[in-house]
Order: C-alpha cells, then structure tokens, then sequence
C-alpha cells in the first residue's frame, strides 16, 4: 500500500512555541484513521501541516508525494481541511454551495449530484439556505463539497462535535463510505468509541507527539 | 484535476457574489436608500438650486464613495461568516481568480447603484446635459467603478484575513480614494459645464481615474493572496 | 529632554542611542532658546517665523519617518529571512512618523493663520500630508489587528507600500484639481522669506536635532516594540501549557 | 513680540508632545526591560 502521509520528526512553530515537536506518522492510502489526544497535543497543528498551511521547520513531511518543505502550496488542491467552521456560504443553499465548489474544481454536474446524494443531501434539504440548517447538516454539506473537490485526502477537525447520537452515526457511515470510495481520511477527536465503530486505526498525541 | 484557471474561477466567485447580493438584496434595499437619502439631505441642507447644480456632480461621488464601504463590507461578510475564504485559500484555488471575481461583483453592484444615483442626482438638482456630457459622464462612472472596486476589494481582503472589523475600511480606504472622488468630480462637472468647464477640461481627469484603476488592479493581482493570507 | 543616558534605568539605551538623545537635547535646547530669543525677526513675516524653527524639521522628520517605513517594510517582505526587525522598525518609525505629522500640522496650521488669516488651505501640499496622516493613522490601527507577529508583519507591509502607490497619485491629482481653479497663490509668502546667517543656522540645527530625536525615539520604541514580541509569545506559551495542563486532567 | 501666543502655542504643544512621549517610552520601556532577560535583547 502507497503512503498518503509520511510524516518524520516534524517539528512546526506557532509562533515560538513548537506545535508539533518531533511527530512522526504514516497513513496509508484509503485509511480511516483517529487521531486522539487531549487538547494542545497538537491534533489541529497535525492536521493544518498536512494541508500545507502550516510549513514543517523541521523533520520530512511527504503528503500525496508533495514533499511540504518544497512545494506545500500546491498539497492544498488535493486536500480537504474541515475546521471548526464548515467553509460554507450561509446565505446559499446547499445545492449552490456544491455548485460552486464544484465548479472551481471541475465537476460535472452528474459528480455534483451524486456528492449530495451521498451525503444525503435530497430534495428540500439541497434548497434550503444552509444558514438555517442543524450542525449536522452543515456538516453533511461541507463534506459533499470535499466529494465534488475529488479530495484526495480529508482531514477532520473534531467533526463529531456538536453532532446528536444520530448524527455521529450518520457521520460514520458516510465517511465509512468514503474510504470504500477511496479517500483517506484523518480525524482529530477526543473521544476513542467513536474509532471502533469507524474500524479505524487509533493513534495518541502528546505534547506535539505521537505517542502510539 | 482539470481545475479552473484564473478567469474562470473569477466568473464563478463573481456570480457566487451577485447571487448572495440577490438573496439578501441588502444592497438594493439598504444601501441604495442610504444613498438616495444622503443625496436628498443635501438637497435640503443646501436649499438653493444653484449651488445644487454646481455640486451635484460632488454629491455623486460621495454618495458613491460612502456606498462603496458598506458594498465591501457585505461582500466580505458572507465569505468571513463561516471561514469560506480561508477554505477557498487552503483549497488552493487561483487567489488572483478570487480578487478579480470579488472586485467584479462589487463593480456591478457599484455601477447599477451609481445610475440610480445620477438619475436621482439630475431629477433633485435639476441638471442639464449636453450627449457629449452624457458620453463622458459613461466613461467617468466606468473608470470609478474600477477603481473604487480595486480599493475596496483589496483593503476589506486586508482586514477580512484578520478578523473583520467595520470601522477601519473607511479609514484605510477613504485618503486611497481621495483621487477617485477628486477626479471623478472634475469629470462630472466637466460633463455638466459647471462654472465654464467644457467636455475637453475632463479627459485628463477621466484619464486619471483609469490610471488609477490600472495601478490597484494591479497591485490587488499581485499582492491579494499574501493579503488574506494575513 | 529627559533623553540623557543617565535617566535609563534597564537597558533599552545603548550607547548609540545615548548619542542620539544627547544631540537631540543639546540642539533642541538651541532650538527653544535661539528660536524664541536670540534670532530676530524675519522682514515681510515677523515674529512667525520662529514658528518655522520647528514645522519645518518636524516635517522633515515625518516624512524621513515614512520612508524609512516604506523602505524597512520592502526589506521585509522582499528579504530571504523575513526578519520581524524590520517589520519593528518599521512600525517604530511610523509611529514616531504620525506624532511628527501631527506636530506639523498644528504648528503649519498656526502659522497659516498667522500668515494667510486661515488655520488651513487645500493646497496640494497640505492636503497631501493630511492624507498621508489619516493613511498611517490607518497603518497602526493595522499593525494592532493582532494574529502572531509574522502575520502583522505581512499585513503591514503590504499596506506600507501600496501607501507608496497610493500618495504620488493622491498628491498629483490634487495638484492637477487645484490648478484648475486657482493658483496656490498664498503659498508664495513661503518663498518670500530671506533668512540671515543667524535664522538659517537655527533652523539647520532644528532639523539635526530633531532627526537626532528621530534616531533616539525609532531605536527605542522599535526595541519595545521587540520586548512586546517576546513578553506576548510567552503569554502564548504559557497559555498553551495551561490548555496542556487542564486536557491532561480530564 | 507680535502673535507671541500662536509662537508660545507651537513650542509649547510642540516640545510637550515630545517630552511625554520620551517619558512614555523611557517609562514602557524600562518597565518591559524588567520582565525580559538580558539574553533575549539582541541590542545588548
């Protein structure tokens, strides 16, 4: 199996304090895998440095053969980054939100629709404004615009929070399916039962390590 | 990955723009009144049909101008709300794309405001004008909305990349654009034949107004993606 | 001058600076002195033009101070190293460039009223200057938007020089807009003033003092402006080991 | 002296700008110094 992330003693700076201090880290392609670690292990650095927004002072970095010390501007393309907050434009619905990220990235408008039908995204849902929608919606919404990016890589930030039972079973399900589709995804949670259901590898950080 | 090139992208941030506007129609219903209406206050403040007529062509432009920061500023709100312009940055997608499309939008919404503004300028003061003044008072209105755009386009992606804040664009942008009001203005008059300026006093102004367009286009092209970067 | 060495308790002052700030007060203190008393007055403007002893040096001063802003800002962001001293500097040098701007145009405005009967003339050269002022009122509030100071860094320094772009064009089309209507007659009492030995001296040693403050208050501020940095990316630190500390306990 | 008020005015607010700002820098900084090791001040 090909390395989607080969990571080696990283070290990358907030500021003057190291945000990750040494991680080391391997992901395979298709691979769902749970990051889990209390907050300030640098879960989120993790994440930002894998989308190339965050450029590693030290260690090797290869994400999707893109060495990040090299050419990190051009990992963004391939990538999606799911934060805290969704990317989305409220006053849109969620159809034309697809739309448009559809369009920036070239997606038929047969890819667009399938994206939504996968994130179950039908009918009223897909016209409704999405400012007036749930967490768990918008959150459905944002990942059917990673779809139609034909991201090769999603890296969550907590998506689980704020979600309800359903909700997080839903998400499961969805990102189960993805990585059947072949995407590999990387998830950053506080909470470890969530992995199981996802059969997902776990790993901890610590201390801007990752510890096992 | 066939993904756009930077005209492309540009168009689809452009109609992504206007159909937010559409929505929210907050241009339309807020602040094209807001600018009607400081147009009226001075209709009244000054309350004399001769001084009106001199300075209509400056009423224009300041409504214009005060108009531009609140065109801006919605334009920049929907993209900051819920981070999508930090998305579309870490998405990689072509930033001169973005600025463009983000400027293009706001230029339409500035133009269409600005012939609303003139119909109402010229029925409140009672303006005459010959075609060749309504010929220059076309070009006039383009290159402003140009450069009005550029700048605000360029400053609200400054202040948007750090956390939005209302009340510094106006300060940023308003000594940027002092150059638009002033030479848009003179342009005007001249259009008009305000205190015996004719059509010829107004090129040159004309002309400053798209050399102006041209600098901060071209300044927005080359600095905007390190700009929201900040 | 409270500037003298000996005033510096904790070691911002180097000896450099101390050169500074002791020129700046032997020449400023000529300044006061001459510039008040011992110079006489000028012909055709009388006693205002003691007021030039200082409008024209603190001009002189706020406009070196933005182009150091401008030059320190280019060296940033076109450098290899993105030093954050540059963007110190020139963050000092626009602060120290906005207080003499303000100084200038109140003195410029008091002797307007002395010499012209008006506080102020939109003449392209005043007018130019006070949107200088209101674009670098607009560069601090910039530099005090926060984020980490590469960020501020980069934010600034992209303002600083499209404010190159911005004031030869504000300045030539106020040229143009005034020439349109009427010549900046009232200005050429400017040109009128015929200065003795006594008064060109004075104001010679006004412009090396105050360039001499100039010189004391960028070396100093920009070194405060370097101890902010510090003392706040230990305030990160220290708030990171404490989101560390209280994740660890749950 | 004629106009010696708008004179005494320019010096006046002139030199007063400068001296609080001096005290204010001196003050900042000996205050900042304080808290900053002498290591970490690349002017030393």
């Amino acid at each position: 199996m090909s390395a989607v992330i080969e990571l080696h003693d990283v070290v990358a700076l907030y500021g003057s304090h190291p945000a990750l201090a040494g991680a080391t880290l391997r992901v395979n392609r298709g691979e769902i895998i749970v990051v889990r670690g209390p907050n300030g292990a640098g879960k989120s650095s993790l994440l930002r440095l894998c989308a190339g927004l965050v450029a590693p002072s030290r260690g090797t970095a290869v994400v999707l053969d893109h060495d990040l010390s090299v050419d990190r501007d051009r990992v963004g393309k391939r990538v999606g980054l799911l934060g805290q907050r969704n990317g989305l434009f409220l006053d849109l619905s969620a159809a034309e939100n697809v739309q448009f990220w559809g369009q920036l990235s070239g997606a038929s408008a047969a890819e667009m629709s399938e994206a939504m039908q996968r994130m179950g995204i039908t009918n009223s849902l897909a016209t409704r404004r999405v400012g007036s929608m749930s967490t768990g919606q918008r959150k459905r919404v944002a990942l059917a615009c990673l779809v139609t990016r034909r991201a090769e890589l999603w890296l969550l930030d907590e998506p689980h929070s704020g979600l309800d039972a359903s909700g997080r079973d839903e998400l499961d399900e969805v990102l189960r399916q993805a990585a059947n589709a072949g995407a590999t995804i990387v998830l950053a949670s506080h909470e470890s039962e969530r992995a199981e259901r996802l059969g997902a590898r776990v790993v901890s950080m610590s201390g801007g390590q990752v510890v096992s | 990955m066939n993904s756009l090139g930077t005209g492309g992208v540009a168009w689809h941030v452009a109609m992504k723009d206007l159909r937010i506007e559409w929505r929210g129609r907050v241009v339309i219903n807020q602040v094209l009144p807001f600018a009607a209406l400081v147009m009226v206050a001075f209709a009244f403040a000054l309350d004399s049909d001769a001084v009106l007529q001199r300075t209509a062509g400056g009423l224009v432009w300041l409504a214009t101008m005060f108009s531009t920061f609140l065109i801006v500023q919605r334009s920049y709100a929907a993209d900051v709300d819920d981070g999508a312009l930090e998305s579309l940055r870490a998405a990689g997608i072509d930033m001169q794309g973005v600025f463009l499309g983000k400027s293009l939008a706001v230029m339409v919404e500035l133009f269409l405001l600005q012939c609303v503004l003139v119909l109402v300028g010229f029925v409140l003061y009672d303006v005459q004008m010959s075609l060749s003044g309504w010929g220059m008072l076309l070009v006039t209105m383009v290159g402003a909305t140009l450069g009005l755009g550029f700048v605000g386009v360029l400053y609200g992606g400054l202040i948007a990349g750090a956390g939005y804040r209302e009340t510094l664009l106006p300060l940023l942008v308003l000594p940027v654009v002092a150059p638009v009001l002033l030479a848009a203005t003179r342009a005007t008059e001249s259009a008009i034949g305000v205190s015996g300026l004719t059509i010829a006093d107004g090129w040159p102004w004309v002309g400053i107004l798209f050399v102006f367009a041209g600098i901060f286009g071209l300044g927005g092209l080359l600095s905007f993606d390190s700009v929201v970067e900040g | 001058m409270n500037s003298t060495p000996r005033t510096e308790p904790a070691r911002v002052g180097t000896p450099a600076t101390r050169v500074f700030g002791l020129l700046a007060v032997l020449f400023l203190g000529w300044v006061v002195v001459g510039g008040l008393f011992i110079t006489p007055a000028d012909a055709i403007q009388g006693d205002s033009v003691r007021i030039m002893y200082v409008h024209v040096p603190t001009a002189w001063v706020a406009y070196l101070a933005f182009i150091v802003t401008a030059i320190a800002s280019a060296g940033y962001l076109f450098g290899k190293r993105h030093s954050l001293g540059f963007d110190r500097v020139a963050g000092a040098s626009a602060e120290v460039g906005v207080l003499f701007m303000a100084l200038t145009l109140m003195s410029g405005s008091l002797w307007g009223r002395l010499t012209w009967g008006t506080f102020w003339q939109w003449d392209p050269r005043l007018t130019t200057t006070a949107f200088l002022f209101v674009t670098y009122l607009g560069y601090l509030a910039v530099r005090g938007l926060g984020g980490t100071p590469e960020r501020r860094a980069k934010r600034s320094a992209i303002l600083a020089l499209l404010a190159v772009l911005e004031i030869p064009l504000v300045h030539f089309s106020v040229l143009l807009w005034r020439s349109l209507h009427q010549e900046a007659s009232v200005l050429s009492s400017d040109g009128d003033v015929k200065l003795d030995d006594l008064m060109l001296f004075t104001l010679l040693v006004g412009v090396l003092g105050f360039t001499a403050l100039y010189g004391w208050l960028v070396s100093h501020r920009q070194r405060i402006l370097t101890m902010r940095d510090i003392e706040e990316a230990k305030g990160i630190d220290l708030a990171i080991s404490e989101r560390i500390a209280e994740g660890s306990v749950r | 002296m004629k106009d010696v008020g708008f004179i005494a005015l320019t010096y006046v607010v002139t030199f007063g700008a400068i001296i609080a700002i001096v005290a204010r820098t001196l003050i900042t900084g000996s205050r900042l110094s304080k808290k900053i090791p002498d290591q970490d001040k690349p002017w030393i």
